[in-house]
């Protein structure tokens, strides 16, 4: 929300002042969501807290306070800078926080500039790897190359409309005019690249692959899943009016970044790039909550940002310590780690979307919004062979960890590290079996 | 609250398994916990249906997707509880000797795939069948690959994956159906009442029948299983040819006819013809097998094909067969893997063409598996007997012919079982069989209870014959 | 007492698992004792339920145990039912197979206890599938019987199963049984259909519902059964194989009792049959032809056991013969008689075989006679009976049938007879060469030559006075009217007369006199020729073609046996490996495959990706604003 | 001027902006397209935003209609300072390792 | 044809000339230079256009800062005329297609866009391009914005400074 960005600004310190930070951020969230505003700023038709973009805002800090308290030792490890890190994610955070709740074009492109700046520099962190600088300077070019596609749109959108306000834009116009197609065919596409859909992707693997491990995690997940937020906020309103080809289109993106992301992740050898083409996947899966935009969608939605991000944010937590990333690094780990091998592995089967965890659920209310809307079966068919794909290349891992012998190379870690791990094992497996616990904060 | 027990006891012994390092206790429980479940199975089977509570549950589990946890105990679910419940004990007593790496998680696992299963038999909410659909698969899973054979995990790999695309494609089915329910649920009834149009059926039935069949498997979906087998360890091979192919069928005969009837019917010729062509197919290749396993796996195919024909023969004699069959086949498959398993244990081999003469060192394993054999073959006064006469029966009905040809499999059964018989047990005794021992006491006493069943029900099968007949009144109703 | 009938299964049963369960306690002596001994309660039995049911106005008695299959669609109770048809083979059954329980207890003196008990039990558990074929009231627990028959004969014939020789012959008698038991099945699941019982009593009762083509259906397919069963062409190989065996057995399997199953399932059915005329030509012509080709294959046999095995063919085709043109009773006479000599000669072989240690083949045998003074006599009556030479009982029942062939078409007739003269000469030709001459073995046996024992003997004898007097029950109406008192008995249970009634007396005796006197030329020649100059060497010519029994065994294996075997291995090989799986992994492989080719899609250069882009944007806006012209064809994708 | 030849002259900078991007190969040039991009936006929202103004000016001299737009633009200008900072400052650290700027020679990452 | 419409023409001219130049020019200092010709007649447009604050902050800012700065960064690299080696001329014509077909598809749909063909731009009235009316709108309606611009400025100066910082040799 608003005061993330004033708070953070103080509290650019350690860990341990950051999950401080984030406890509050949360408490005041969850309190907001309930109606206990601490502070009531007149944000001038610039932000719209709903329960939505809240409940969203919630799990995003839920999730990187998780993030911080799973992997926060190996922010400290990748340079000096640790207390700049933490002051980036948090930046990045407050993007967070706008682009859930704007209701101005504007705040959606400076929202979306304070995620991507700090993202740049995450990127490129490691500044003694090449292939940070790389992956940095290809997500810089390609990151600013789409901000100019996203500002044309608006652009666009404002000459037929007159205003930056989306709902009002979208009242004033019933019937559509080919400029306001043009400026939300250009929104779609630079959204597009900032959630990695096909054929916008290409960044994705390369800047996940090249940035440290450890901040991987967070743009894969937290990031991302942000960015849906605010490609439903846009949609929400304007959807109606857009017509059949649209529709395709949306249809047709999906498909394309299911196959891209299943069919290349099935052929890769590292674990971490594996998981930045499973990401494009997921990111396919949870488009079609914009395909469909209805409450199961939004709930989906939901559901998915958690069920992803809590499953993806522990395997990354176990990855970053790992000394080899690829399949064969993980031969014999269920031997040696059995417990963060069972825990993996719970992580795993929910990305995979296998029954019992909050995976499935996430999946199966993406499925049903799209069957809620018609007929759209084909599409139901070819996500769900996709999603047999998927399991292919999760299943990988799990194989290596529990069926295959090797010596695995793993620090020691700490018993906490350990509970915690299962705790979010525990969280993905209850919602699993009850996602209302977390979707009833839509409706109260 | 049967059913909760019944799948609440495995789960929970299950994970207390998981904590019990010590092999010989992990064991002990496991083989106690299930000894447990299938007293409760056979309170629950042998309770009247009127009793209330007792056998049924029911509590709101996703109010938003109106899916609920609803459990339910009737006729067909009795049978199949009861065969699992009784398969699991046998299973654990027979292997008893067997050791296995890091047993506690062996039996943990075991142990899960009996709640799974106990939930699918029981689930009376669709969303909630698919549930333990996949907790039934995952466990398998983890034990074929963990403890199988030597290709096991190319193996278990194809097989899981081939399953759960199944499995996903049946999701997209039951949600298509929920949209179509007038309440939006899950529920069986509201299930059973929906109204469909021709291609919902259609597509409802083809997304749910793929499923079933790759998991029963029904040709040409049964390339996983002759390989799965092979290479499972025997106990998990147990599992899932006697009780998880069940599944498939059972999962037909509850939310596939039933919801779809017309859809059925429409597709009933092209079903029977594919299973009656896997029977004729599935037996050709018995007949060339050379592994006790791979010709078990073949014959239990054979088996499949002819359940999956009789149930959509769309006769409630050939229904009852086909739930009666259900139980047989999976008591007779049983024995046979653990005959299987024991000379696999003993001598290292399942080649036939290592094979032989065993008759003289072990006759007593001998005369059980013999026995076991002619169930195999459905001999009357076995049990397996009843099942297919009741299911060839029926299919007589739906089409002389069919039957006819179909029946070609009860020849070809004798042939490759008996070939199987004959070259494991009869003949010169071979060099390296010297060694086997004549069963031993714990596998022995769960045969000889194995043949007690196929004897008893192949005497009496009015018990459970009786059991069956809500499975037809269900259908009955829809005509 | 007829209500009692469920003991005379029971006893056996009781047999059975006393011998299957404790056979490796017991000794032998008691087992035998307790084989035959139950035998011989269930004989008791049967005759005290026979003594009842020959009583005037016996009314069949259907005794009622449990249900068996009861579903909503039909029941099946499992019921016997206890008439004058079943009390007959009754007493043929617990009769025949008391003497040759008690002849086997000797045969087998020499086999190891266990082994010992496990013959008896098989034994004991044969008799009450026997029984329960016999005694079931409904055509389901006939089925139960008629399965549980083969499998005894399977067990039985595979008994020494160390030689696989004998397991692939038990395993041949079990599949083609299987093929017949497939009919009986299908044609029980027709009865089923059409009236929704299989008791006999009501499906007779309601037999006016069928249609022609139903019934000629029906009974087809359960002569089909009978073909499996009683060893008809073109499903008669196994029974020569069936040898493998221990004599006993193939005296009391596979002579005496369960290949006649057929044809007490078919005069079971009699009323069914008679209804359809079409089957009965078809039975008619099967008989026929199986009882000739069976006798010429039987010249030229060397084995004992062979002759007698193609012999047993052969009359069980004279029994279909009778069956064909109507005479039930002449083939149930038939059966009687044959089930007496039958069982004779092969005892009597068995004692032959028994003498010379095991060698089978006639070729080495010879001069037998003063050795072996009963087994030679009881051997040389029951080759008389079976050469139908008056007073025997084979004489008898044969001219039933072949009287009721004539009146039926006189070819059948011709054949009849030209068959019954082959039977006298093969059956003379193995007595001579067996029995008369001098000895052709090594010396070592001729050393052992003996009698058998008692045990042996006594069930010889018997058996010969069966054999000898047994016809008299159905002496033909030529001789004395009404004195056919098997026709008199069996008239409740049989609906349709025989058509030998038309025949005048001279034309009766006409057809008597000369079938007896190809009979007598034939044992004439035999005996001349086979004495003197006993055939050793190997057949040539058409000879060769006998001895090698038409080549349809090796016809079989061709045409069937191997192309069935070599289809599978082709499907195991090509379909299953090659094509199915092939199909399914080649799923796994194409993903594979197009991921390492998308894979390169992700060249690592910045341009690529942004020219991908731009290109993706350009095509979107196409798709977007012209895109109305793919609205059809992008219906047909998404919707 | 009508607004339409404002939005060609826009469209058609942007696109020589996307053709820079595409064709070019040196780092900072490709940033400059980028640069010349957001131009050509900045461009036609001064535009659009004096055509919004226009259509409400006729009517009500006082009105602010349209002054969005021309915040949008400094707002984007300023976005683009602190993007041009932090580009720099990545290429500066690329050349600092392999001196060079060709974006072509940036294939460790791939497949 | 008044002088407006001249200056228009002629500005447009400038700008497209300027924009194909930062393309053509292989010596990248070329480029920027022509591309301070752009923006020195974009700035024009904005004072046509009545939006005086805007030119100048645009030429203070991009011309004076930003620019000065990918000079800046273009000398310390010291990259001269022939800094791009080898020519992949297939990329390039294919970028230029790509471009091309892009700009010719996007000017083809915005012509068809009816609602904009009546409508005209202000050239002259109206003063909302002045700073007290943007001042007023900012600091009242676009206070937010504002504000968080800080965060943006933040992250970008945390950014320069965690990536700028002299650190140790590359490893690899």
């Amino acid at each position: 929300m608003m005061f993330s960005g004033i708070l953070v600004k103080h509290h650019a310190a350690l860990k341990n002042i950051a999950i401080a930070g984030l406890l509050v951020l949360l408490g005041l969230n969850v309190g907001e969501n309930y109606g206990f505003a601490l502070f009531d700023i007149n944000t001038t038709n610039m932000l719209h807290f709903e329960r939505f973009g809240l409940l969203f805002n919630s799990i995003c800090i839920f999730s990187t306070l998780l993030f911080v308290m799973l992997s926060g030792k190996d922010v400290e490890k990748v340079g000096n800078y640790t207390a700049e890190y933490f002051a980036l994610i948090f930046f990045i955070l407050c993007g967070i926080g706008i682009v859930t709740s704007y209701v101005n074009l504007m705040m959606l492109f400076i929202g979306i500039e304070i995620i991507s700046i700090p993202s740049y520099i995450l990127t490129g962190s490691d500044k003694k790897n090449l292939k940070s600088n790389e992956a940095s300077l290809k997500y810089f070019l390609m990151g600013a190359f789409s901000t100019g596609i996203m500002l044309m749109g608006i652009a666009l959108l404002y000459g037929t409309s007159g205003t930056f306000l989306v709902e009002r834009a979208a009242a004033q116009t019933p019937s559509i005019s080919y400029l306001e197609a043009m400026g939300l065919l250009l929104l779609f596409i630079s959204l597009s690249f900032k959630v990695s859909l096909a054929p916008f992707h290409f960044w994705t693997p390369d800047v996940y692959d090249g940035a440290p491990t450890v901040f991987t995690s967070f743009m894969a997940t937290i990031v991302k899943v942000a960015g849906f937020a605010a490609f439903i906020r846009l949609f929400e309103s304007r959807y109606g009016s857009m017509g059949s080809q649209t529709e395709r289109l949306i249809a047709i993106v999906i498909v394309l970044t299911l196959a891209f992301g299943n069919l290349t992740a099935v052929f890769q050898q590292s674990v971490k790039r594996m998981l930045a083409y499973s990401s494009i996947a997921q990111a396919g899966f949870m488009l079609f909550a914009l395909f469909s935009l209805n409450d199961a969608a939004k709930e989906g939605l939901i559901l998915y940002a958690a069920a992803y991000c809590l499953a993806t944010i522990g395997i990354f937590a176990v990855l970053v310590k790992m000394e080899d990333g690829t399949f064969e690094g993980f031969n014999g780990f269920g031997k040696s780690q059995p417990l963060l091998a069972g825990v993996l592995t719970i992580f795993l089967l929910s990305l995979a979307g296998i029954p019992l965890t909050a995976g499935f659920f996430a999946k199966y209310y993406m499925l049903a919004s799209v069957v809620k809307t018609g007929n759209n079966l084909g599409l139901v068919i070819i996500a769900v062979l996709f999603a047999a794909v998927s399991a292919y290349y999760y299943f990988k891992v799990i194989q290596a960890m529990f069926f295959k012998d090797g010596d695995v190379s793993f620090p020691a870690v700490t018993s906490r590290f350990k509970y915690l791990m299962v705790a979010v094992a525990a969280v993905i497996v209850i919602l699993g079996i009850f996602p209302n616990l977390l979707l009833q904060f839509m409706y109260f | 609250m049967i059913p909760v027990l019944l799948i609440l006891v495995p789960l929970i012994s299950g994970l207390v398994t998981l904590f019990l390092r010590q092999e010989k206790v992990s064991k002990t429980w496991a083989l106690f916990s299930s000894v447990i479940t299938l007293a409760i199975a056979i309170f629950g089977a042998a309770s009247a249906n009127t009793s209330g509570n007792l056998l049924a549950f029911d509590a709101s589990w996703v109010p938003t997707l109106g899916a609920r946890f609803t459990f339910g105990l009737d006729g067909m679910g009795k049978v199949l509880t009861l065969l699992t419940a009784i398969a699991f004990p046998v299973i654990f007593a027979s292997t008893f000797k067997n050791r296995y790496s890091g047993s506690n998680a062996f039996y943990g696992l075991m142990l899960f795939s009996q709640a799974g299963l106990m939930g699918v038999f029981l689930a009376m909410d669709l969303l909630l069948f698919y549930f333990f659909w996949e907790l039934a698969l995952i466990p398998v899973y983890f034990l074929c690959s963990r403890w199988g054979g030597e290709r096991r995990i190319a193996v278990t790999w194809k097989f899981f994956i081939y399953t759960f695309a199944g499995s996903l494609l049946m999701l997209a089915g039951i949600l298509y159906l929920y949209y179509q329910t007038p309440d939006h649920s899950f529920a069986m009834r509201s299930l059973y009442n929906i109204e469909l149009t021709q291609r919902g059926e259609l597509f409802v039935f083809w997304t749910l029948f793929i499923a079933f069949a790759i998991k029963m498997p029904v040709f040409p979906f049964h390339t996983w299983q002759p390989d799965t087998y092979e290479q499972s360890p025997t106990a998990v091979t147990m599992v899932l040819s006697g009780v998880m192919v069940k599944m498939g069928v059972f999962a037909v005969l509850r939310w596939l006819i039933p919801i779809v009837p017309n859809a059925a019917v429409r597709m009933s010729d092209v079903v029977i013809i594919f299973s009656i062509i896997g029977m004729l197919y599935a037996s050709l290749i018995a007949i060339r097998q050379d592994d006790i396993k791979r010709l078990i796996a073949y014959s239990s195919i054979a088996h499949i094909g002819l359940m999956s024909a009789a149930m959509f023969a769309d006769e409630g004699v050939a229904t009852q067969g086909v739930v009666i069959q259900m139980f047989s086949h999976g008591i007779n498959v049983i024995g046979l893997w653990i005959v299987a398993d024991l000379i696999e244990q003993q001598l290292g081999t399942r080649k036939f063409s290592e094979l032989g003469g065993l008759a003289q060192k072990a006759p007593t394993l001998a005369i059980l598996f013999v026995v076991m054999a002619l169930a195999n073959v459905a001999l009357p006064l076995t049990n397996a007997f009843v099942g297919e006469f009741l299911m060839f029966n029926g299919l007589f009905r739906y089409n002389h012919w069919m039957a006819g040809i179909a029946g070609i499999s009860i020849i070809l059964v004798a042939v490759y079982t008996l070939w199987m018989v004959q070259k494991v047990f009869y003949g010169e005794a071979r060099t390296g069989v010297e060694m086997i021992a004549d069963v031993s006491p714990g596998a022995k006493y769960m045969l000889i209870t194995l043949v007690l069943v196929v004897i008893v029900f192949g005497v009496y099968p009015q018990p459970l014959i009786n059991l069956t007949n809500d499975a037809t009144k269900i259908l009955a109703q829809l005509k | 007492m007829s209500q009692l009938a469920y003991l005379i299964p029971l006893f056996p049963l009781i047999g059975f698992l006393i011998n299957g369960l404790g056979r490796n306690k017991l000794s032998k002596s008691l087992i035998s004792i307790i084989g035959c001994g139950t035998i011989l309660a269930s004989f008791i039995v049967s005759l005290l339920i026979f003594f009842e049911v020959k009583q005037p106005g016996f009314r069949a008695v259907t005794v009622h145990l449990f249900d068996f299959i009861r579903v909503p669609a039909f029941n099946i109770p499992f019921d016997f039912q206890i008439d004058q048809l079943s009390s007959l083979f009754l007493l043929i059954i617990t009769g025949v197979g008391f003497l040759i329980h008690v002849y086997s207890s000797a045969y087998m003196k020499e086999e190891a206890p266990q082994h010992y008990g496990r013959y008896f039990a098989y034994l004991n558990l044969f008799v009450f599938s026997m029984l329960l074929l016999v005694l079931g009231a409904n055509y389901v627990i006939m089925f139960i019987g008629w399965e549980g028959v083969g499998l005894c004969s399977y067990l039985l014939i595979g008994y020494w199963f160390k030689n696989n020789e004998y397991n692939y012959a038990a395993r041949k008698a079990f599949v083609m049984n299987r093929i017949g038991d497939l009919g009986f099945l299908l044609a029980v699941f027709w009865i089923l259909q059409k009236l929704g019982t299989s008791t006999y009593s009501e499906v007779f009762a309601n037999a006016a519902n069928f249609s022609t083509a139903e019934v000629t259906g029906i009974t087809m397919l359960l002569f089909v059964g009978a073909m499996g069963k009683s060893a008809q062409i073109p499903l008669y190989t196994w029974l020569p194989d069936a040898m493998a065996g221990p004599t006993p057995v193939s005296a009391l399997i596979h002579a005496a009792t369960m290949v006649t199953a057929g044809i007490y399932m078919i005069v079971r059915s009699n009323v069914l049959y008679s209804m359809a005329p079409g089957t009965l030509g078809f039975i008619t012509i099967i008989g026929l032809v199986t009882a000739l080709l069976a006798a010429t294959i039987a010249i030229k046999q060397n084995d004992i056991k062979k002759v007698l095995a193609y012999s047993t063919v052969s009359q069980l085709g004279y029994m279909f013969l009778g069956l064909g043109v109507g005479a039930y009773t002449g083939a149930v006479f038939h059966v009687m008689t044959h089930a007496f000599f039958k069982a004779l000669l092969f005892l009597g072989a068995g004692s032959v075989i028994h003498a010379v240690h095991n060698q089978q083949d006639i070729r080495y045998m010879g001069g037998l006679k003063k050795h072996m003074p009963i087994t030679h006599i009881t051997f040389l009556l029951a080759c008389l009976a079976i050469s139908g030479i008056p007073p025997f009982s084979g004489f008898f029942s044969k001219d039933e049938i072949l009287a009721a062939a004539y009146a039926h078409n006189p070819v059948l007739w011709i054949v009849g007879v030209i068959t019954a003269a082959l039977t006298a000469f093969y059956m003379f030709r193995l007595y001579a060469m067996t029995f008369l001459g001098t000895f052709r073995g090594t010396h070592d046996q001729e050393h052992h030559l003996h009698e058998s024992p008692s045990a042996m003997t006594i069930p010889l004898i018997v058996l010969a006075v069966l054999s000898v007097i047994g016809g008299f029950v159905g002496i033909p109406e030529v001789f004395a009217p009404n004195a056919h008192a098997l026709a008199n008995f069996l008239s409740p249970v049989i609906v349709a007369p025989a058509e030998s009634h038309h025949l005048s007396h001279a034309t009766e005796y006409m057809l008597m006199g000369v079938s007896v006197g190809l009979a007598a030329i034939a044992i004439f020649y035999a005996w001349t020729r086979f004495s003197k100059r006993p055939e050793i060497a190997d057949a040539t010519g058409a000879g060769k073609m006998l001895a090698n029994k038409w080549y349809i065994d090796e016809l079989y294996d061709a045409a069937i046996a191997r192309p069935l075997v070599a289809f599978g291995g082709f499907l195991n090989r090509f379909v299953e490996k090659s094509g199915i799986d092939a199909v399914v992994n080649g799923v796994g492989k194409g993903v594979q495959y197009t991921s390492n080719k998308i894979r390169l899609l992700q060249s690592g250069q910045v341009g690529n990706y942004i020219l991908m882009m731009v290109l993706s944007m350009v095509l979107m806006i196409l798709l977007i604003f012209y895109g109305h012209n793919l609205t059809p064809i992008l219906n047909k994708v998404f919707k | 001027m009508p607004i339409e030849y404002y939005i060609m002259l826009s469209v058609v900078l942007f696109c020589i902006g996307v053709v820079g991007v595409l064709t070019r190969r040196n780092a900072i040039i490709i940033f400059m397209c980028i640069e010349l991009m957001l131009n050509a936006v900045n461009l036609m929202l001064v535009a659009f935003s004096k055509m919004h103004h226009g259509a409400e000016y006729l009517t009500n001299p006082t009105s602010t209609a349209g002054t969005d737009a021309q915040l949008f633009v400094f707002f984007i200008m300023v976005v683009a300072a602190a993007e041009v900072s932090v580009g720099l400052a990545i290429i500066v650290m690329l050349y600092r390792n392999t001196h060079s700027v060709d974006v072509n020679f940036l294939n460790r990452l791939k497949n | 044809m008044s002088t407006t419409v001249i200056l228009f023409w002629f500005l447009s001219a400038l700008a497209l000339l300027g924009a194909m130049m930062v393309l053509i020019s292989k010596n990248p200092v070329f480029s920027v230079l022509w591309l301070i010709v752009v923006f020195f007649a974009i700035s024009g447009h904005y004072l046509l256009l009545n939006a005086q604050f805007l030119a100048i902050v645009n030429l203070i800012v991009y011309a004076g800062a930003i620019m000065v700065l990918f000079l800046f960064v273009i000398m310390l690299m010291n990259l001269n005329s022939n800094t791009e080696p080898q020519k992949n001329t297939w990329l390039k014509v294919a970028g230029a297609i790509a471009g091309g077909s892009f700009m010719l598809i996007m000017i083809d749909v915005l012509i068809d866009a009816k609602d904009m063909q009546t409508k005209t731009a202000l050239i002259k009235e109206g003063n909302i391009g002045l700073i007290k009316n943007l001042g007023r709108v900012l600091y009242n309606d676009y206070l937010i914005p504002f504000e968080i611009t800080s965060v943006l400025f933040l992250s970008a100066m945390v950014g320069a400074v965690v990536i700028g910082k002299k650190g140790e040799a590359p490893n690899q």
